[in-house]
């Protein structure tokens, strides 16, 4: 979320698509309900989904759209605010790159923009730039008519989503189209905000990111990014994925969001690594870190903040190797595993993998892709191909019981899915139980970014331990069975700093001690760093992640970790409360805030003054920035500074991107539509069937409408949670949602002679499950490209363990994932449905 | 002495059914699972485990295509409740704010109140052989604390107040939602058996969230209740009575026909 | 002043009651009564000692179901065994006539202790047949209703609400009826033989003579050689009515 | 009816929990005797948060302790309404919470732990077909055991890269690790040193799914 929960509050116009908020984020509808009845915002709740849901039932507004056709849906909200003249200029013309000119060469035909490689099946990025004029500044016109600028650009991209158009895609009823566009686009005049709530329902598709860069544009022409009840608000599913994610569980990054270097040129070496990620220094001519430190302090063009990623990477480097991690030795970089440059080794690949027997040890931490990976036959049985496998979790859930004979039963024999028996299963399983969250301590960061401390407020059940144990314990074992060896190879281990144990007596790890760690200190005197912009490269200070930097500090003699903050005190009235909990990065609560103020940096955008987040207080001293929030800005960046406008400091540009330029994506600068891999229509706008640059992995797998004409989808249910693990062994939520079931319209239900409560069969090319009919009035069918389809939906929540079970919907799910994240399409695909 | 109640808001209700969680946390209550049967609403009805449950409905409408309709359901406090008329023990009680309470340790189990009570509430419990039903969180509420529903209800559709202020609160609501596309918007609970301590703010008529329309105190009990019992009953000692008088007479007389040998029959 | 008649074994006697009878008889009587008093813990308010000598409210309740089946199971026992003695009792029962409304008409001066002249009567008379009638049929009701209640979950609930009251205004008639039936049958001074009669199986004579003229008569007396009428096998007398014989 | 926000338990140390008071106006003792004690009066509630999705609500556990101060079994899990967040509120899930630990018997009524929870460390041997209680000495011994035989087998110290320079790499592609979200940040930090530092570069979470 750029903006946070409460937040919500705050806005004239909430757009829901891609998330069922009501039932997987109940608290957020809190917020939009007190919007609702606050009579200053009056908030309008539009809820946009396959499914009538019960956030429909409380939404002002609700529109049908077809699984895998947001971009068509936002493109043509695009379309309406430029026809009409909704956007908000100002805010466009200083906060935006709409006034950039991009070069020559960047087209757009067929639905494949320039660059196109047939081949490789990718895009040469280099033609998706901004022209630079002879002193390598980017050429803007300001006015926005020049035919080259982003604005016109866009305009003409977005010129074939017109109404009709986009309703014969997405199957939405006119009037209700018409109405979302109306109410929501609205929110373009400068005294309102609307912010766009998003889940999954946006994410899992081969066009994932593609559907929130929509977002980006929609929300950057209605002037609502920066603002207070604006944003892009990605409501996150798992109660500490934010924090995981900082963390860098994630093949492709370092804790912190830097990349993670590959094997290959440019990330040979640290001074390597450094050109590569720190935007403009690619050109400049450096050797060692104290010469960057010389051209940085000279001032560097077009940069934005991560100018300062070589301070970032080595307090990691500090935080991890200590006293190894020196200059000499690039301050341990090489210890760092480089992955090869062009495999993937993302969720779908790891499986892939693993499935060809690549792979010998896993730890599944707390996670169960049994029921939560795609094509979750597959993944089962590439979980056989292991030589030993470690859960880690409070019970044992279906992935840890893989082996087991209820894992391999199945409601209709397939010969082309795979069956087994324990005595053929040959993984060895190490099952270790956790300890539930509130009987051990730590931190969370919710999807608001905001980091919350967690006291213990019972003991773990039986001989269960707490994971912090587990991994403090586990690293204690593995640096003693490599404490003896020399190998330079084993130096990544032999050299890690792993000193976590508790006061003498104590079984527990000392928390703190890894909070101090992770929110950096100074070598010398082992306190606190205040703050990443106190974080240096020249190995004197340590922080394993450079955006908790200032999540602790140094008080009365004693350590304060402020995610343990409970003041509430909220002087704003905006929600922001600064001294509860505390917010990455610095305590900020919205990002991109100096959007909140007109470009002159003090007066408050026109009717809008109790929004105002930030301002320029020149009274204070030479001029700084000042606000409730903090300041998402260099602090002394005046009216007199180039940058003074430019309110998006990871930028380089310093701008909010309508046009992503270079490597930003893989599959192009503007989104576009494009159909889910599987889907029962031909390509109404471009000549594309599918994202051409998403990545096919089982080419064999793809169901054809003739044989699977309904389109299906996964979701959950509010009383459940994710894979269910945590959810189907309560029994007061087991009762709620006992039994996997499909919901379908009365419309299929009667084609198929299928009665509500009955047993269905629902299959794909990867298999089939049985579940229970819901027939419902609240899934109807679409009028797609003049024909009618339908659409039904499963719970994936579902799994053989516990006491709620059913099928599980993963089975049917392909292995295929948005080109650039990898996130697996499970929202669209075709199946056929039919009575057990 | 003000009557505290929870207003219902079913144009706010996400049917996320943390109320009935809350309500299973709170009074320390074992899950009740039963199979889906094709509704998300899974507890038909409430039970001896259940004191709450969310009724959920689908609605054809004509305006909005559909409906769905949420209605929290449990025991409505009837200031008239006919489960005190009938309890043979004296088992229910109404607290000064309106409240009606049931004490386990009168309660034999008969059940008469389940089938007395026009919305079926009290539910036997088999485990203990008694009667369990919302108490309104009486045990919170007298150390002033919200019921364990309208604590935890996110959205904000259950507010626990002074009744006659959530009518009025009431009243301005449904006003607002009839002006706004819901026509037929109305409260529940006021008048309702002669007004109930729960009050709904409904969008469309109560039949359309599965509530009575307009529910009555069944004849039978009231039959039963106003006449059997009070005045039937009294047959029994007339006739023990008359017995007695008898007794006593037919002695006096057979006394005065000393004349007539008792034994072979009074003649 | 004297409760019971002297049990007389000088006098001639005329059998009145079988033992099947008898044995129903009092087993209905027991566990009617043990209904009765552990229902009763529910109908009155205030008489928690009469639950207490039950074993408190959940041994009452025990009490009155254990009780209910065995009652049940009487009238069971009783039909298939006494089925012969049934149909007499319902044959009895139909002969209902004039002469016994004339009874039940001049019955309450008897009562308390007028001198009256009732006509002849048949096995029962009009009082006894009335008794006869409505506690069976109350008793049925009181079964059927009490089964609904015990197990609501397989009736419908419209039922299970009209076997409350049912069972209550059951319950308050026939409990009517057997005070009446117990007094009468007992400490009333003009039949106390009867309880004679189904205590030990066999009343006076001259009672019998006296109240049961038909009776008598058609069993023991002028008419008992008569070959009578039957249906289904069983003895009907409907002449009597027209030639009865002064008793005294 | 004046609704009044009052420090209504009187709490330890920094984690004061004020509660949604509702004032009657009356003297509420002499209700019926049939309404029970309220069972987390004078109980110190423990602020934590909730596990399920992402919003980061506040809970609050109410746990009995002995004279000595140890947990005895838990009381109640509910909203924290000290929580800006949520305000005291949850959802079914957050509702749920106490179920987590423990649950009460259907048949009999009774609290109980959670008969689903693991209580002690389990292994499955190759082609066994049931688990096999361990201890943690053994089973973290093993564990690591396996890890370095992993490591140690396939572990790619050096690696020519394009341009024919070579290269440390110090990675291994047999090991993976998946999940993580539901961790806490200190334990995902150790997570992420730990792997990385072994080579891991098959290192997922549920961010991608």
């Amino acid at each position: 979320m750029t903006n946070h929960m409460i937040d919500l509050k705050n806005t004239n116009a909430a757009l829901i698509m891609g998330s069922n908020m009501a039932e997987n984020h109940p608290i957020g509808m809190k917020w939009l309900m007190k919007g609702r009845f606050d009579p200053k915002r009056q908030t309008k709740i539009i809820h946009v989904d396959p499914r009538f849901t019960r956030t429909s039932a409380v939404a002002d507004i609700y529109c049908p759209i077809r699984s895998g056709t947001d971009i068509a849906f936002l493109g043509g909200m695009v379309k309406y605010i430029i026809d009409n003249e909704l956007y908000h200029k100002d805010y466009v013309v200083n906060y935006t790159n709409a006034a950039f000119l991009i070069r020559d060469d960047f087209d757009f035909k067929d639905g494949l923009f320039s660059g196109w490689n047939p081949e490789k099946r990718s895009y040469d990025v280099s033609s998706w730039d901004y022209k630079y004029d002879e002193s390598g500044n980017i050429m803007r016109d300001e006015t926005l008519q020049d035919p080259r600028c982003v604005f016109q650009l866009m305009k003409k991209h977005y010129s074939r989503y017109d109404i009709d158009t986009v309703c014969s895609i997405t199957g939405s009823p006119k009037k209700k189209y018409e109405e979302v566009l109306k109410s929501y686009c609205s929110t373009g005049a400068p005294d309102k905000t609307g912010c766009i709530n998003y889940a999954m329902g946006i994410t899992q598709h081969t066009v994932g990111a593609q559907n929130v860069k929509a977002f980006t544009v929609v929300q950057l022409l209605l002037g609502n990014m920066g603002r207070p009840g604006g944003g892009i608000n990605a409501l996150r599913g798992e109660n500490n994925v934010q924090g995981a994610t900082d963390m860098a569980l994630l093949f492709h990054i370092l804790p912190g969001y830097i990349d993670s270097p590959t094997a290959s040129d440019a990330y040979k070496d640290l001074i390597s690594y450094i050109r590569k990620t720190t935007p403009g220094v690619s050109k400049l001519p450096f050797t060692n870190l104290t010469e960057l430190r010389a051209l940085v302090a000279a001032g560097v063009k077009y940069s934005g903040w991560k100018i300062h990623t070589s301070k970032w990477i080595v307090s990691l480097l500090k935080a991890w190797y200590g006293d190894a991690a020196t200059e000499a030795n690039d301050f341990g970089y090489h210890y760092i595993p480089k992955r090869q440059d062009t495999k993937n080794y993302s969720h779908i690949a790891l499986f892939e993998a693993m499935h060809k027997g690549e792979i010998d040890g896993l730890f599944i931490n707390g996670s169960n892709p049994v029921v939560g990976g795609p094509n979750a036959n597959k993944e089962q049985t590439a979980l056989t191909k292991l030589k030993w496998m470690v859960s880690i979790d409070l019970w044992l859930n279906e992935s840890a019981e893989f082996w087991s004979h209820t894992a391999w039963e199945r409601a209709v024999n397939n010969d082309k899915v795979q069956r087994l028996t324990p005595k053929n299963i040959d993984t060895e399983v190490f099952f270790l139980p956790a300890a539930a969250v509130y009987e051990k301590e730590g931190t969370a960061a919710q999807t608001g970014r905001w980091v919350q401390f967690r006291w213990k407020g019972a003991d773990p059940v039986g001989d269960s331990k707490a994971d912090l144990w587990i991994y403090n314990e586990l690293g204690k074992r593995l640096k003693a069975l490599y404490a003896d060896s020399t190998r330079p190879e084993d130096e990544p281990i032999t050299k890690l700093t792993w000193d976590y144990d508790g006061h003498p007596g104590e079984e527990e790890p000392d928390i703190l001690k890894v909070a101090n760690e992770l929110c950096g200190y100074t070598i010398a005197d082992g306190k606190p760093v205040e703050g990443f912009a106190l974080l240096k490269d020249d190995g004197s200070t340590a922080c394993g992640n450079w955006i908790y930097c200032g999540g602790t500090t140094f008080k009365d003699g004693k350590m304060v970790y402020k995610p343990m903050l409970r003041k509430k005190e909220d002087p704003s009235g905006l929600g922001l409360f600064p001294n509860w909990g505390w917010a990455w990065p610095v305590n900020r609560r919205i990002i991109y805030n100096r959007c909140s103020v007109q470009p002159d940096g003090v007066t408050p955008w026109p009717g809008d003054e109790d929004r105002r987040l930030v301002w320029w207080d020149a009274a204070d001293g030479a001029g700084a920035w000042a606000g409730h929030d903090v300041p998402d800005f260099i602090k002394t960046t005046g009216p007199d500074k180039p940058a003074f406008k430019d309110p998006f400091i990871m930028r380089p540009e310093g701008k909010g991107c309508l046009f992503a330029t270079t490597s930003s994506f893989k599959d192009g600068p503007f989104p576009e539509h494009y159909e889910p891999w599987e889907s029962p229509v031909a390509p109404i706008i471009n000549k594309q069937a599918i994202n051409p640059a998403a990545k096919v992995w089982e080419p064999d797998k793809q169901g054809k409408a003739e044989e699977f004409p309904i389109i299906a989808t996964t979701y959950r249910v509010t009383e459940h949670w994710q894979t269910g693990a945590l959810t189907r062994n309560l029994p007061w939520l087991a009762e709620l949602m006992p039994n996997m079931f499909v919901e379908l319209s009365e419309e299929l239900a009667r084609e198929k002679g299928i009665k509500n409560g009955s047993k269905v069969i629902v299959s794909t090319t990867r298999g089939d499950i049985e579940a229970l009919a819901c027939v419902t009035k609240r899934f109807k069918p679409f009028k797609v490209g003049g024909k009618e389809v339908h659409q039904i939906g499963m719970l994936w929540q579902f799994g053989f363990k516990g006491y709620a079970t059913g099928d599980i919907a993963n089975r049917l799910t392909p292995h295929i994932g948005d080109a650039n994240t990898m996130c697996p399409e499970y929202k669209a695909f075709l199946c056929d449905i039919r009575r057990a | 002495m003000a009557n505290m109640t929870n207003l219902y808001d079913s144009s706010i209700c996400t049917a996320c059914r943390a109320c009935q969680v809350a309500c299973k946390n709170w009074n320390q209550l074992p899950a009740s699972i039963k199979p889906f049967k094709g509704n998300y609403q899974t507890h038909e009805d409430t039970d001896g485990d259940t004191y709450t449950i969310v009724l959920m409905n689908e609605v054809d409408n004509a305006a909005h295509g559909v409906d769905w309709n949420f209605a929290k359901f449990q025991c409505m406090h009837c200031f008239d409740a006919a489960c005190m008329k009938v309890c043979p023990k004296g088992a229910y009680t109404k607290t000064e704010w309106g409240a009606t309470i049931h004490d386990p340790d009168k309660c034999i189990g008969c059940q008469y109140c389940t089938y007395a009570c026009p919305f079926g509430v009290p539910k036997h419990r088999k485990r203990e052989d008694k009667i369990a039903k919302c108490t309104l969180c009486a045990d919170r509420v007298t150390e002033g604390l919200a019921p364990a529903c309208a604590t935890t209800c996110a959205p904000g559709a259950l507010r626990f107040g002074d009744r006659d202020e959530l009518i009025e609160y009431a009243r301005e609501r449904v006003k607002s939602l009839q002006a706004n596309g819901y026509p037929n918007a109305t409260i529940y609970g006021i008048n309702e058996l002669g007004g109930l301590n729960k009050l709904y703010i409904l969008t469309d008529t109560p039949d359309k969230f599965g509530l009575p329309v307009n529910p009555q105190t069944y004849g039978t009990i009231n039959f039963w209740q106003n006449w059997v019992q009070p005045y039937f009953g009294w047959l029994i000692p007339v006739a023990l009575g008359a017995s007695a008088v008898s007794f006593v007479t037919t002695r006096l007389m057979a006394d005065k026909h000393q004349d007539h040998p008792v034994e072979g029959g009074h003649e | 002043m004297q409760w019971l008649p002297e049990y007389r074994d000088d006098v001639p006697r005329v059998e009145r009651f079988t033992w099947l009878a008898r044995f129903t008889h009092w087993g209905h009587t027991v566990t009617f009564l043990l209904c009765l008093f552990t229902g009763l813990i529910l109908f009155l308010d205030g008489v928690n000692w009469l639950a207490a000598i039950f074993g408190g409210y959940y041994g009452a309740g025990w009490v009155h179901r254990i009780s209910a089946l065995a009652m049940t199971a009487l009238i069971g026992f009783g039909f298939v065994f006494g089925f012969k003695g049934v149909l007499v009792w319902i044959v009895d029962l139909l002969r209902f006539g004039f002469n016994d409304l004339k009874f039940l008409v001049l019955f309450p001066l008897e009562f308390f202790g007028f001198k009256v002249k009732v006509p002849p009567q048949t096995r029962f008379n009009g009082g006894e047949k009335g008794n006869s009638m409505i506690t069976p049929f109350m008793v049925f009701l009181l079964m059927i209703s009490g089964y609904i209640m015990w197990f609501p979950s397989y009736f419908p609930a419209s039922w299970v609400r009209v076997a409350y009251p049912t069972h209550d205004i059951a319950m308050i008639l026939s409990t009517v009826m057997v005070c009446m039936h117990g007094y009468l049958g007992s400490f009333h001074p003009g039949s106390g033989e009867s309880f004679w009669g189904m205590w030990k199986g066999t009343v006076r004579e001259d009672w019998a003579k006296h109240h049961h003229a038909v009776w008598y008569e058609e069993t023991y007396g002028s008419m008992a050689g008569e070959k009578p009428k039957t249906i289904l096998g069983l003895p009907v007398f409907e002449e009597y009515k027209s030639k009865p014989k002064d008793a005294e | 009816m004046k609704v009044t926000r009052r420090q209504f338990l009187k709490l330890a140390g920094g984690t004061a929990a004020s509660f949604a008071v509702v004032d009657l106006g009356f003297d509420m003792q002499a209700t019926a005797a049939a309404i029970k004690e309220l069972r987390i009066k004078n109980v110190t509630p423990t602020p934590t948060v909730c596990p399920y999705c992402a919003s980061g609500c506040g809970l609050v556990v109410y746990s009995e302790k002995n004279a000595e101060g140890k947990f005895v079994r838990l009381l109640s899990v509910v909203g924290d309404p000290d929580n800006p967040i949520n305000e005291g509120c949850a959802c079914s899930k957050g509702s749920a919470m106490f179920n987590l630990r423990e649950i009460y018997e259907p048949e009999t009524g009774h609290q109980v732990v959670n008969p689903k929870r693991v209580q002690k460390p389990l292994y499955r041997a190759p082609g066994s077909e049931k688990w096999e209680e361990k201890e943690w000495d053994w089973i973290l011994d093993e564990i690591a055991q396996r890890i370095k035989q992993t490591r140690d087998a396939s572990f790619i110290h050096k690696e020519k890269i394009a341009d024919g320079t070579e290269i440390i790499v110090n990675r291994t592609e047999k090991i993976a690790s998946i999940g993580g979200s539901g961790l806490d940040n200190e334990e995902c930090y150790l997570l992420t040193k730990m792997m990385r530092s072994l080579g891991v570069v098959f290192l997922e979470t549920q961010a991608r799914i």
